[in-house]
C-alpha cells in the first residue's frame, strides 16, 4: 500500500525533470525543481511512515528551508534577467557558448 | 572536549567571521578592500589553525551534541587547508582585480567566506541532509558571486545556468538521500555503512538508487561528464578570481565528501567502480576535446578543468575503502588548485580592465613587456599538463601508480594519453606568450601587488608541494 | 716467434711525423707567410728516405736470421680489445712485406725528389708534400701491419690520400669529382673488406686476429666461410687494385699531378690489392674456387684495359689502362696460386711503370701541361733523356727480353699454362701483344715522326735534373730488376717462400720453353703491327664502329652513371620531396589534422542553451538507468 | 477504504497539477495548479500522520513560497509577449517523457523490490509538534544550525542581486 | 674528489641558469658565468674521470631517500656507460660559449640547464629520478627553439615537443608499472635502476611496457620511423641547439635502451631485437640517402646525424659485447665528430649568411685552418681509421653481422652512403671556385682555433689509442650481458643461424 505513495512520489520526479528540459520559461523551470523537492519530500514523509520514525519528518522539513532559500534566490535571478532582458526565455541567455 | 572545539574551529572561525563581514558591510565606511583584508585574515587565522590541529584516524565531533554528523579526519583536515589557502588567495587577487573592475561590494567578501564554511562543511559531514544543506550553502554562496556583476549580462546568465542546473542536481540529491533513508532507515554514513556491511550493496537495491542519485549530484558539481556542460559557460561567464574559486575550492570539497560517501563500504564502492570508470574515461576525454577549441583562455582552463575532474574519478577507482587516507587525491588537489588558483591570481591582474584581455591571442608577445609574469603563468601551465618538476607531475604520478596499483591499468594508460592530448593547448598559450610578437602593449601599471605576490608564493607552492613526499 | 724490433713502428712514422709537421707548416702559413719551396722539399725528402734506410736495415736483419724463422715483429701498444676482439698496433716485416717495403720506400723517395722539381711553382707545394709524406706513411702502415684491421687502417689512409691528391687542383669541378669517385669506389671496395674480416674474426678470430695466428687456425674455417671470406676480401682488392667492376675510378685519377700517378695509380697504392692476396696466400691456397674467380676476373680485367689503352690519345690515360692491365696481370697470377710471380710482377712493374709516368711527365712537363700525344711528335731530339728512359720503361712493359717486364710477365704466362689455366694463358698471350701495340703507339706517336705543334715543339727542352736523375734510376731497376728472378735463379721466389704458401708447378722445360718463345712471338707481333701504322708518322685517326666503341671505353662510365648514381640521387630526393612528407611523416600529419578538426567539431555541442545542458545530463541518467536496471534483480 | 479513496483523489489531483505545471503556457497558471498538487500533497502528508509537516506544507509551500512566486508573476506583469514562444513544446514534452520513462522505470522497479508495510494512521504521538521538535533539537542539531547559514545566504543574495543599489544598464 | 660531486655538476649549471633567468644580467655577464660553469663543471668531471674505478658497477652512488612510501629515492651514480655520456657533455658544452659571443642571456642561461638536466638524467640511478631529468631536458630545448630558432620555427618546436613529451608519458606508464610491479613481486616499494633487474616479467603487460620504453626512446634518438621530428628541428634551431640535441641528448636516448630496457625486458628484448635493428638499419640508410640530396647544409647534417644515430642504435641491438661496446664509443666519437660539424655549420651561416650549399665554394682556400678542422671532423664522421669514427664503426659491424649476416651487410653500407653525401657536400662547400658569399670568407680566430683544439685532437686521440676509453667501458657492457646471459645468448643463437644457411647455398 505504502508503494502507492512511493510510485506518485516517482511520478512527481519525474513530471518535475519533464518540466525542467522541456520549458523554457524561467517560472516554470523553476516551480518544475520545487515540485521535484516536493517529491522527495513525499518520499521522504513516506519512508518515515514505513520505517515509523520521524527523522523523515525533520528531513522533509530542511528539504523546505532549502528549497525555500532556494526559491528566494531564483527569484532574484528572475527578476535579473527580466532586468535585463525583460524577457523570461531561457533561450534566450546563451551568449555563453562554443 | 576541547579537542573536538579544535578540531572544529577553523569552520567557527569562518562561520563568524563570514557574519562579521556581512554585519560590518552594513557600514558605509567599511570599503571592499578592508573587507578583503578582513577576509584574507579570517582564512589565514582558520588556516592556522586548521594547522595547528593534529588529526590521526577519524575524531567524531561532540558526538554528543552533534550525533555524529560532523567527523574530522586527516583527508578532511588536508582538504580543509586546501580551501582556506584558495580563500585566502582568492581574496586577495580579487583585492587587486577589483581595483580594475568597479561592481564590488563588501559583501562579496563575506560570500567568499560564507562559501568556505560550507566547503568546510562538506569536508566533515557525515550525513546526507548535512551534506545536502552544506552543498546549498557552498552552492547559494558561489552562484552569488558568479552573478555579482549584474550589470553584465554575462554573468547573469551564467547565473542562471549555474542556479538551474544545480538546483535541479540538487533535486536528485534529495531523492537519492530519500531512498538511501528508505533503505536504511537513516541517513548517516555510520549507519548506511553498518547496514550495507550487514545487508550488503547490491542486494539492496533502494541503497542502489539512492547513492545512484547522489552520486550524479555529486557528479554534476564536479563537473563530470555527462553533467560537464554547465561548466564552461558558467568559468567564462563569472569574474576571474570566483572562477578560481569555483575551479580549486569548490571542487576540492565535492571530492572529500565524493571520496567520504564513495569509501563508505568496499561493496559499495566497487558496485560503482564500472559505472565511474567509464564516466571518468569519457570526462578526461571530452573535457580535451571541449579544450582543444576554445579561444577563451577561461573556458580552456574550464574545459582543463573537466579533464582533471577525470583523473581525480581515476583515483576515486583506484582508492582502497581499508584505511582510507585520501592522500592520493588530497594531494593531487593541492597540486591542482595551487597551478590553477596561481593562473586566476595572474589573469585577475593581467587581464585589465573589464576582463579586455581573455583570449589566446591577447596575451602574445607577453613574455617581453612582463617575463616574470609569463614565466609564473608558464610554470602554472606545465604544472597543469604534468611536466617534472612541478607539482602537477608528482600528482599525476601518484594518481597513475595508485591506479596501476589497483590493477586499473588501462585507466592508467588512458589518463596518460589524455594528458597527452591535453599538451597542446597549455603550450599554446606559452608559444604565444613567449614566441609570439605582442600585438598590444601590456603597459598598464599593475594597480596593486597582492595578487602578483600571490602568484609567486603560488609558484613557489607548485614546487615545494612537488618535493613534499606524500603517504600513499 | 720471431724477434721483436723497436724501430718496425718508425718506419711509416717517419712520413707520417713529415706530413704532420709539413701540413702544420703550411696551414699556418700559407696564408700570409710562405715559406720558400725549398724548405718543403727538403722536410718532404727526410721521411721517405729514413723510411727507406729502415727497410735497408730490416732487410739485411732479416737476411741474417735462418729461412724459416725470417720475420720480425713489433707490437707497439694495444689498439683496442674488446670481448674475444684483441687488435694491436702492431707491425711484422716477413720477406713478403720487406720486399713491398723496399721498393716503396725507394720509389717512393725518388719520387718525392721528382716532385721537387715537377711541382715547381705550385702554389699549394707544401699541402702537395704534405699528403706525399701522408700517402707514403699510410702504405707503409698497410705494408707492416701485421693483422687486416691494422692493414685497413693504411688501406683506408692510402684512399683518402689518393683522394686528396686526385682533387689536387680543387679549383676544377672535375678534378674534384674524379677524386671523389676515387673515394667512393674505394669504399665500395672497403665495405668488402670490413665484412670479409667481420666474417673470418667470428669464423676464427677469437683466438688471436693477427696473421700468424691466423695462419695457425686457418684450417678451423669451414669451407663456406672461408669462401665467403675470400670472395668479400677479393672485393677489397678489386676496389684497391682497379679491377672489374671497380676500376672504373683509375683513369679518372689521372687528374692528379703525374707524380702522384707514378706513386699512387702506379707503382704502390693499386698493388695493394694484390699484395693482399698474397698476404692471405694461406686462406686462397685453402679454396681453389676463389683462386679461379681471382685469376679470370684479372685476366678479364687485363683484356678489357688492354682495349681501352690500345684507342687513348691521352699520355696519362694509356699508362693508366696499362696499369690496370697490369694489375689484371698480377691477379691471374696470384689467381693461379703463384704468389712470388704475382709479388714479382708488383715489384717489376712498380719500376717501370713509374718510370714511364715520370717520363710522360717530364714530357707533360716539357709541353707545358699538355697530355694528348696528337699534339706531340719528334721529341727524342729535343729531349733524348727522357725519351731513352722512356724506351727502357716501354720495352719493359711490353715484355721484351730481357728488360724485367719479360721475366715476370712471362712467370706469369708459365705458372698458368703449369697450372693448367689454358684460358688464362691464352687470353694473357693476347693481353701481351696488345700491351707490346699500344705501348709502342705511344712512343711512337710521341718521339718519332713530325712536330704536330710547332710551337709547343720549339719550347720543349729536356727537364731539369732533380727530374731526370730519379727517371735514370728508375730505368736502371726497370732494365735489370728481371734477372732477380729469371728461371732458374729464382731469387725473390725464394726470398718470398717462408711467408707465402705455394707449391712450385713442376713442369716440364718444354712448357717454359714454350710459354716463354710464345711471349717472345706475341710481344714481336704487337710492337710490329705499332710500327707499320705509327713508325714513320701518323695523322689523328678518326675511330668509327668497334673502335669508336673502344674508344668511348665501351660507355662503361655511362652506364654506372645511368645504373646506379642518377637512381641513387633519385631515391634520394624522392624520400625526402615525397616518402617524408607523405609515408614517414603522413601518419603524424593526419593525427594533428584529425585532432584540430575534432576539437573545433566539438564546439558544437556547447550549444548554450542552458535546456540542453539539462538534456545532456538526463539523457546521460536515463542511459546510466537503464543499465542499472539490467543490474537489478 | 476511506483513506484509499481519499490517497486516490489527491494523488490525481496532485498529478493534474504537476501536469498543468508542465503544461499551462504562462506562469501564472502553472503556479496556481502547482499550488494544487502542493495542497493536495499536504493533504497525502496527512495521510501519512506526519502531522507537522501537514501543517508545514500548507503554511511554508502553499503558503508562503507559492505566494512569494505569485507575488513575483505579478510584479514582473507579465505580457504574453514577454512568454517564450514555445511551438515546440509538446514535442519536447513528449520526448522527455520519453527520456524519463527509464528513470522512472528503474525507480518503480526498485519500489517494487520494497517490503510492503501499512499506512494506517498511528497514534498522536507520530509526527506531532512535540516529538518531531525533540527530534530537531537532540539528533538534527547541525542541520538546523546550518540552515540558518544558508537562509543567511539566501538573504545577502536576494539583496545583492535584486536590491536597488544603482540602476542597472 | 668530494662526496657529492655529481649532484654538483648536475645542480650547478642549473642553478646557475635559473640565477641567470632570474635576474637581469646582459649577457656578456651571462655569457661569462656561462663560460666558468661550464669550466668548472668540465674539471668536476675530468676529476670524476680520473677517480673512475671502472668496476663495472656503479660509482660515485649517491642515494637520499626521497618519497619513502614509494621507494623513491634522490639516487645518483655513474657506470661506464653512462660516464661517457657524461663527460661528452662537459667537454663538448664549454666550447659554445666560446665560439658563439653575441647571444642572447636566455641562450646561454637555457644552455646551462640543459647541460645539468643531461647530466642529472645521465645520472640518475632511480627511475622516476630519471624521468624528471629526462622531461627537464626538453623544457630549455623548446625555449631555444622557440625563442631563438629559425624563420619556420613555431612548427618545429611543436612537433619535437609534443612527439617528444607523447614518448616520454608512455615510458612513466611503462615505469610506474615496473615499480608497482616489483611491489607486487618483492613486497617493497622501490624505482632504483639496479633493482630492476631481478623482476620477471612476462606476458602481454609486459610487452605494453616494453614498448612504452622503447617509443620514448626510439623518438628520442630517433629511431626510423619516428625521426620526423628531426629534420625541420634540426634545422631550424640555433646551433648550439641542435649540436646540444645531436651531440649528447639523443645519446641519453640510446643510453635509456642500453639502462632500462636490456637488463629489465631481456626475453622481450631479444625477441623484438632483430625488428629493432632492421629498423635502426633502415633509418640509417634511408637518412643516408636522403642526405645526399639536401640543398642545406645545416640540413643535410640533420639526416647525418639521424643516419649515424640508426647505426649506433643498432650496435645496442646486436646483443654482442662487441656491438655494444661499440655503439657506446661511436657515441662519444659522434657526439665529438657530429657535433662539432655542426657548430661549423654554424659558423658557416654565421659567417656567410647562408645556408644553402651552392652559395658556398672554395672556403678550403679562404680559410685553411677551418677547413682542416672541418675536414677531420668530416672524416671522422664517415668512420676513417685513425679516427674516433672507425673503432665503433667497426665493432658494430663486426658485431652486426654475427647478430645477423643481412642486417651486418647492410649496417656495412653506412661506410659508403656516409662517403657521398658528406664528400659531395665538401667538394661545394670547400673545394671548386669560391662565390660571391664565401669570399671574404674569415679564417678561425686564434680563441675559436683554440676553442676547438682539443676536440680535435681528442679525435685523433680517440682513433689511434681508444684502449684507455675503452677499459673504463668493457666491464660495464661485459656486465650487461653478464646479467641476462642465458636470454641473449639463445637469442644470438637463434639469429645467428646464417653459418649452416650459408654452408647449405654454396653446395
Amino acid at each position: 500500500m505504502i508503494h502507492s505513495y512511493l510510485y506518485l512520489s516517482i511520478i512527481l520526479f519525474c513530471l518535475g525533470i519533464v518540466g525542467v528540459i522541456s520549458r523554457r520559461n524561467v517560472f516554470t523551470v523553476f516551480m518544475s525543481i520545487e515540485l521535484m523537492l516536493n517529491a522527495a519530500n513525499l518520499a521522504f514523509v513516506a519512508f518515515a511512515r514505513v520505517h515509523e520514525s520521524m527523522d523523515g519528518h525533520v528531513l522533509a522539513m530542511m528539504v523546505m528551508a532549502v528549497a525555500a532559500a532556494e526559491a528566494a534566490l531564483a527569484l532574484a535571478v528572475v527578476i535579473l534577467l527580466h532586468k535585463h532582458k525583460s524577457k523570461l526565455d531561457t533561450n534566450v541567455f546563451s551568449l555563453l557558448k562554443g | 572536549m576541547t579537542n573536538d572545539l579544535m578540531l572544529l574551529m577553523p569552520l567557527i572561525i569562518v562561520g563568524a567571521g563570514a557574519i562579521l563581514l556581512m554585519l560590518s558591510s552594513a557600514y558605509q565606511k567599511l570599503t571592499h578592500e578592508m573587507a578583503a583584508y578582513g577576509s584574507a585574515l579570517v582564512f589565514a587565522v582558520a588556516f592556522l589553525v586548521q594547522l595547528s590541529a593534529c588529526i590521526t584516524g577519524n575524531a567524531v565531533l561532540f558526538s554528543g551534541a552533534f550525533n555524529g554528523l560532523l567527523v574530522a579526519s586527516s583527508f578532511s583536515k588536508a582538504a580543509g587547508l586546501i580551501i582556506l589557502a584558495c580563500g585566502f588567495f582568492t581574496a586577495m587577487s580579487s583585492q587587486t582585480y577589483f581595483k580594475q573592475n568597479d561592481f564590488c561590494s563588501p559583501e562579496y567578501y563575506s560570500l567568499t567566506v560564507f562559501a568556505a564554511s560550507g566547503m568546510l562543511l562538506l569536508t566533515m559531514a557525515q550525513e546526507l541532509i548535512t551534506v545536502f544543506i552544506a552543498l546549498e550553502i557552498m552552492s547559494l554562496a558561489i552562484y552569488i558571486l558568479v552573478g555579482y556583476d549584474r550589470k553584465n549580462v554575462i554573468s547573469t546568465e551564467a547565473v542562471l545556468k549555474y542556479l538551474m542546473l544545480g538546483a535541479f542536481a540538487g533535486a536528485f540529491l534529495t531523492m537519492g538521500a530519500a531512498f538511501v533513508y528508505g533503505a536504511t532507515g537513516s541517513t548517516k554514513f555510520v549507519k548506511i555503512a553498518q547496514y550495507v556491511a550487514a545487508h550488503g550493496f547490491m542486494q539492496t537495491p533502494a541503497l542502489i538508487g539512492g547513492s545512484f542519485f547522489i552520486l550524479v549530484a555529486f557528479l554534476f558539481k564536479a563537473a563530470a561528464f555527462p553533467f560537464h556542460a554547465w561548466v564552461v559557460d558558467v568559468y567564462d561567464g563569472a569574474s576571474v578570481p570566483v572562477t578560481g574559486y569555483m575551479a580549486t575550492g569548490l571542487k576540492t570539497a565535492i571530492f572529500a565528501v565524493f571520496a567520504n560517501f564513495l569509501v563508505l563500504d568496499a561493496s559499495l564502492q566497487s558496485g560503482w567502480i564500472t559505472y565511474l570508470f567509464y564516466i571518468a574515461v569519457f570526462t578526461m576525454f571530452v573535457g580535451n576535446l571541449i579544450a582543444i577549441g576554445q579561444q577563451s583562455l577561461k573556458r580552456m582552463l574550464a574545459a582543463s578543468g573537466i579533464v582533471h575532474t577525470g583523473y581525480l574519478l581515476i583515483a576515486l577507482v583506484a582508492v582502497s575503502t581499508k584505511d582510507f587516507t585520501g592522500s592520493v587525491i588530497a594531494y593531487y588537489l593541492a597540486a591542482y588548485a595551487a597551478s590553477t588558483l596561481g593562473i586566476f591570481c595572474a589573469l585577475s591582474y593581467l587581464g585589465g580592465a573589464g576582463e579586455k584581455r581573455s583570449t589566446f591571442d591577447d596575451f602574445k608577445g607577453l613574455a617581453k613587456s612582463r617575463p616574470y609574469s609569463a614565466a609564473a603563468v608558464s610554470v602554472f601551465l606545465l604544472s597543469m599538463a604534468g611536466i617534472p618538476p612541478t607539482a602537477g607531475f608528482m600528482g599525476k604520478f601518484y594518481i597513475i601508480t595508485s591506479a596501476i596499483e589497483a590493477g586499473q591499468v588501462t585507466l592508467a594508460v588512458l589518463g596518460i594519453v589524455s594528458s597527452i592530448i591535453s599538451m597542446w593547448y597549455y603550450l599554446r598559450l606559452i608559444i604565444n606568450m613567449y614566441f609570439c610578437e605582442a600585438e598590444e602593449q601590456f603597459g598598464e601599471a599593475v594597480p596593486s601587488n597582492l595578487a602578483p605576490i600571490c602568484t609567486f608564493v603560488l609558484v613557489v607552492c607548485v614546487f615545494a608541494i612537488s618535493l613534499y613526499p606524500v603517504v600513499i | 716467434m720471431g724477434q721483436s724490433v723497436h724501430y718496425l713502428g718508425l718506419i711509416p712514422l717517419f712520413p707520417l711525423m713529415g706530413a704532420v709537421f709539413i701540413g702544420l707548416l703550411h696551414v699556418f702559413t700559407c696564408k700570409n707567410a710562405k715559406l720558400p719551396e725549398k724548405v718543403y722539399g727538403l722536410l718532404a725528402c727526410v721521411g721517405p728516405v729514413l723510411s727507406f734506410v729502415m727497410a735497408l736495415k730490416v732487410f739485411f736483419q732479416l737476411k741474417a736470421l735462418p729461412v724459416d724463422a725470417r720475420f720480425l715483429s713489433h707490437n707497439a701498444f694495444t689498439w683496442f680489445s674488446v670481448g674475444d676482439l684483441h687488435i694491436n698496433m702492431g707491425f711484422l716485416a716477413d720477406p713478403l712485406s720487406c720486399l713491398m717495403l723496399l721498393f716503396v720506400t725507394l720509389i717512393g723517395s725518388l719520387i718525392h725528389i721528382y716532385s721537387i722539381g715537377y711541382m715547381s711553382g705550385d702554389k699549394n707545394y707544401g699541402k702537395f708534400f704534405a699528403y706525399m709524406n701522408l700517402f707514403l706513411g699510410s702504405m707503409l702502415v698497410l705494408v707492416l701491419g701485421d693483422s687486416p684491421v691494422v692493414m685497413f687502417v693504411g688501406w683506408e689512409g692510402v684512399g683518402l690520400c689518393s683522394y686528396l691528391l686526385i682533387s689536387f687542383y680543387s679549383e676544377d669541378t672535375n678534378n674534384v669529382l674524379a677524386g671523389n669517385k676515387a673515394f667512393i669506389v674505394n669504399r665500395i671496395g672497403d665495405l668488402g673488406f670490413v665484412l670479409g674480416m667481420s666474417f673470418l674474426f667470428w669464423g676464427i678470430g677469437a683466438s688471436g686476429f693477427d696473421y700468424l695466428s691466423l695462419k695457425a687456425n686457418v684450417h678451423h674455417l669451414t669451407p663456406a666461410i672461408a669462401l665467403t671470406v675470400c670472395l668479400l676480401l677479393f672485393v677489397g682488392a678489386t676496389g684497391k687494385s682497379a679491377q672489374i667492376p671497380l676500376y672504373v675510378w683509375l683513369p679518372d685519377a689521372m687528374a692528379g699531378p703525374t707524380p702522384v700517378s707514378a706513386l699512387i695509380h702506379a707503382a704502390t697504392m693499386v698493388t695493394a690489392g694484390v699484395y693482399m692476396v698474397a698476404r692471405f696466400s694461406f686462406l686462397y691456397a685453402h679454396v681453389e674456387l676463389a683462386g679461379d674467380i681471382v685469376a679470370w676476373v684479372g685476366i678479364l680485367t687485363a683484356l678489357l684495359a688492354a682495349i681501352f689503352g690500345m684507342f687513348q690519345d691521352d699520355i696519362k690515360k694509356v699508362l693508366a689502362y696499362s696499369t690496370v692491365s697490369q694489375l689484371g696481370y698480377m691477379f691471374a697470377g696470384v689467381g693461379v696460386a703463384a704468389y712470388s710471380a704475382g709479388i714479382f710482377h708488383v715489384f717489376t712493374h712498380a719500376f717501370f711503370k713509374a718510370l714511364l709516368f715520370l717520363g710522360a711527365g717530364s714530357v707533360i712537363y716539357a709541353m707545358h701541361h699538355e697530355q694528348n700525344i696528337w699534339k706531340m711528335g719528334g721529341l727524342k731530339a729535343k729531349m733524348p733523356k727522357t725519351y731513352l728512359t722512356m724506351v727502357i720503361g716501354a720495352l719493359a712493359l711490353a715484355g721484351c727480353p730481357p728488360f724485367s717486364g719479360f721475366f715476370s710477365k712471362d712467370e706469369i704466362l708459365f705458372s698458368a699454362l703449369a697450372t693448367g689455366h689454358y684460358g688464362i694463358w691464352a687470353v694473357g698471350l693476347l693481353v701481351a701483344c696488345m700491351t707490346a701495340y699500344y705501348t709502342f703507339r705511344m712512343i711512337f706517336v710521341v718521339f718519332h715522326g713530325e712536330p704536330r705543334d710547332q710551337h709547343a715543339f720549339d719550347h720543349a727542352k729536356e727537364s731539369p735534373a732533380v727530374m731526370t736523375v730519379p727517371l735514370i734510376i728508375l730505368a736502371v731497376g726497370a732494365a735489370f730488376a728481371g734477372f732477380l728472378n729469371m728461371p732458374g735463379v729464382q731469387t725473390v721466389s725464394h726470398w718470398l717462400a717462408p711467408s707465402l704458401t705455394e707449391h712450385h708447378p713442376h713442369a716440364s722445360s718444354f712448357v717454359l720453353v714454350f710459354a716463354m718463345a710464345t711471349s717472345i712471338v706475341a710481344f714481336l707481333v704487337g710492337i710490329k703491327i705499332a710500327y707499320s701504322k705509327f713508325g714513320k708518322g701518323a695523322a689523328e685517326p678518326v675511330f668509327s664502329g668497334f673502335e669508336k666503341f673502344a674508344y668511348n671505353k665501351f660507355y662503361v662510365d655511362e652506364l654506372y652513371n645511368a645504373v646506379i648514381v642518377q637512381p641513387y640521387k633519385a631515391v634520394g630526393s624522392s624520400i625526402w620531396k615525397t616518402i617524408e612528407p607523405n609515408v614517414t611523416d603522413g601518419p603524424v600529419k593526419a593525427v594533428t589534422r584529425l585532432y584540430m578538426m575534432i576539437g573545433t567539431a566539438f564546439k558544437v555541442f556547447q550549444v548554450g542553451y542552458v535546456r540542453i545542458y539539462a538534456i545532456y545530463m538526463i539523457v546521460g541518467l536515463s542511459l546510466m538507468s537503464l543499465f542499472l536496471s539490467q543490474s537489478l534483480n | 477504504m476511506f483513506a484509499d479513496g481519499l490517497f486516490l483523489g489527491f494523488a490525481v489531483l496532485a498529478v493534474l497539477g504537476a501536469a498543468g505545471l508542465v503544461v499551462f503556457r504562462h506562469p501564472m497558471n502553472g503556479a496556481m495548479s502547482f499550488v494544487v498538487t502542493l495542497i493536495s500533497l499536504a493533504g497525502l502528508y496527512a495521510l501519512l500522520s506526519a502531522k507537522l509537516i501537514f501543517a508545514l506544507q500548507l503554511i511554508v509551500y502553499a503558503g508562503a513560497i507559492m505566494s512569494l512566486i505569485v507575488f513575483i508573476i505579478m510584479f514582473l506583469n507579465i505580457q504574453p509577449s514577454d512568454l517564450p514562444k514555445e511551438e515546440t513544446k509538446l514535442v519536447y514534452i513528449l520526448g522527455g517523457l520519453a527520456v524519463v520513462l527509464p528513470i522512472g522505470l528503474f525507480l518503480a522497479k526498485i519500489v517494487k523490490s520494497l517490503p510492503l508495510s501499512s499506512t494506517a494512521i498511528l497514534g498522536n504521538d507520530f509526527g506531532g509538534v512535540k516529538q518531531v521538535g525533540l527530534l530537531l533539537f537532540k539528533d538534527w542539531l547541525v542541520p538546523f544550525e546550518i540552515v540558518s547559514i544558508l537562509l543567511l545566504i539566501s538573504l545577502i543574495g536576494a539583496v545583492v542581486l535584486a536590491g536597488k543599489k544603482e540602476a542597472v544598464k | 674528489m668530494f662526496a657529492h660531486v655529481l649532484s654538483v655538476i648536475i645542480f650547478l649549471p642549473i642553478i646557475a641558469g635559473l640565477l641567470l633567468l632570474a635576474t637581469p644580467a646582459s649577457r656578456n655577464i651571462a655569457r661569462f658565468t656561462g663560460m666558468i660553469v661550464s669550466l668548472a663543471a668540465l674539471v668536476l668531471s675530468l676529476d670524476l674521470y680520473m677517480g673512475f674505478q671502472s668496476t663495472g658497477h656503479l660509482e660515485f652512488v649517491e642515494n637520499i631517500p626521497w618519497i619513502a612510501s614509494l621507494g623513491v629515492s634522490y639516487a645518483l651514480g655513474v657506470d661506464g656507460i653512462s660516464l661517457f655520456i657524461l663527460m661528452a657533455g662537459s667537454v663538448l658544452l664549454p666550447m659554445v660559449y666560446f665560439v658563439f659571443a653575441t647571444k642572447e642571456k636566455g641562450y646561454y642561461a637555457n644552455l646551462l640547464i640543459v647541460q645539468g638536466a643531461m647530466a642529472g638524467a645521465v645520472c640518475a640511478a632511480d627511475m622516476i629520478l630519471f624521468y624528471i631529468f629526462w622531461e627537464v631536458m626538453l623544457l630549455p630545448v623548446f625555449f631555444m627553439l622557440g625563442l631563438y630558432g629559425g624563420p619556420k620555427r613555431l612548427p618545429a618546436t611543436l612537433k619535437i615537443t609534443l612527439y617528444t613529451i607523447a614518448g616520454s608519458l608512455l615510458m612513466l606508464a611503462a615505469i610506474v608499472y615496473l615499480g608497482v610491479s616489483y611491489h607486487a613481486q618483492f613486497n617493497e616499494w622501490s624505482f632504483a635502476l639496479d633493482k630492476m633487474a631481478q623482476l620477471n616479467l612476462s606476458g602481454r603487460v609486459a610487452a605494453v611496457a616494453f614498448f612504452g620504453f622503447m617509443i620514448a626512446f626510439a623518438i628520442k634518438i630517433p629511431l626510423f620511423p619516428f625521426h620526423t621530428w628531426l629534420p625541420d628541428a634540426y634545422t631550424e634551431a640555433p646551433t648550439a641547439t641542435t649540436f646540444v640535441l645531436s651531440a649528447i641528448m639523443a645519446k641519453i636516448g640510446v643510453y635509456g635502451v642500453i639502462r632500462f630496457v636490456v637488463p629489465v625486458f631481456d626475453q622481450e628484448f631479444a625477441r623484438f631485437a632483430v625488428l629493432l635493428a632492421y629498423s635502426g638499419v633502415i633509418g640509417m640508410m634511408y637518412c643516408g640517402i636522403a642526405a645526399i640530396t639536401q640543398k642545406d647544409f645545416k640540413r643535410m647534417l640533420a639526416f647525418s646525424s639521424a643516419s649515424h644515430m640508426g647505426i649506433i642504435a643498432l650496435g645496442v641491438f646486436c646483443m654482442n659485447v662487441q656491438a655494444l661496446t661499440g655503439s657506446i664509443y661511436q657515441i662519444v666519437a659522434h657526439a665529438t665528430s657530429t657535433g662539432v660539424l655542426f657548430l661549423f655549420a654554424g659558423i658557416l651561416e654565421e659567417r656567410t649568411q647562408t645556408r644553402t650549399i651552392s652559395d658556398l665554394g672554395g672556403i678550403a682556400a679562404k680559410a685553411p685552418i677551418f677547413a682542416l678542422y672541418f675536414a677531420i671532423a668530416m672524416l671522422a664522421s664517415v668512420g676513417l681509421p685513425g679516427t674516433s669514427g672507425f673503432i665503433g664503426e667497426f665493432m658494430i659491424i663486426l658485431g652486426a653481422v654475427k647478430f645477423n649476416t643481412a642486417v651486418g651487410v647492410l649496417a656495412g653500407t653506412t661506410l659508403i652512403i656516409g662517403v657521398c653525401y658528406m664528400l659531395w657536400m665538401f667538394q661545394r662547400v670547400f673545394f671548386e671556385k669560391a662565390t660571391p658569399k664565401s669570399e671574404n670568407f674569415k679564417d678561425f680566430s686564434l680563441i675559436e682555433g683554440l676553442a676547438f683544439l682539443p676536440v680535435i685532437i681528442l679525435i685523433i686521440v680517440m682513433g689511434v689509442y681508444p684502449q684507455p676509453f675503452l677499459s673504463k667501458i668493457t666491464p660495464s657492457t661485459a656486465l650487461q650481458f653478464a646479467s641476462a646471459a642465458p636470454v641473449v645468448a639463445q637469442a644470438a643463437s637463434a639469429t645467428n643461424a646464417h653459418l649452416p644457411e650459408l654452408t647449405i647455398e654454396q653446395k
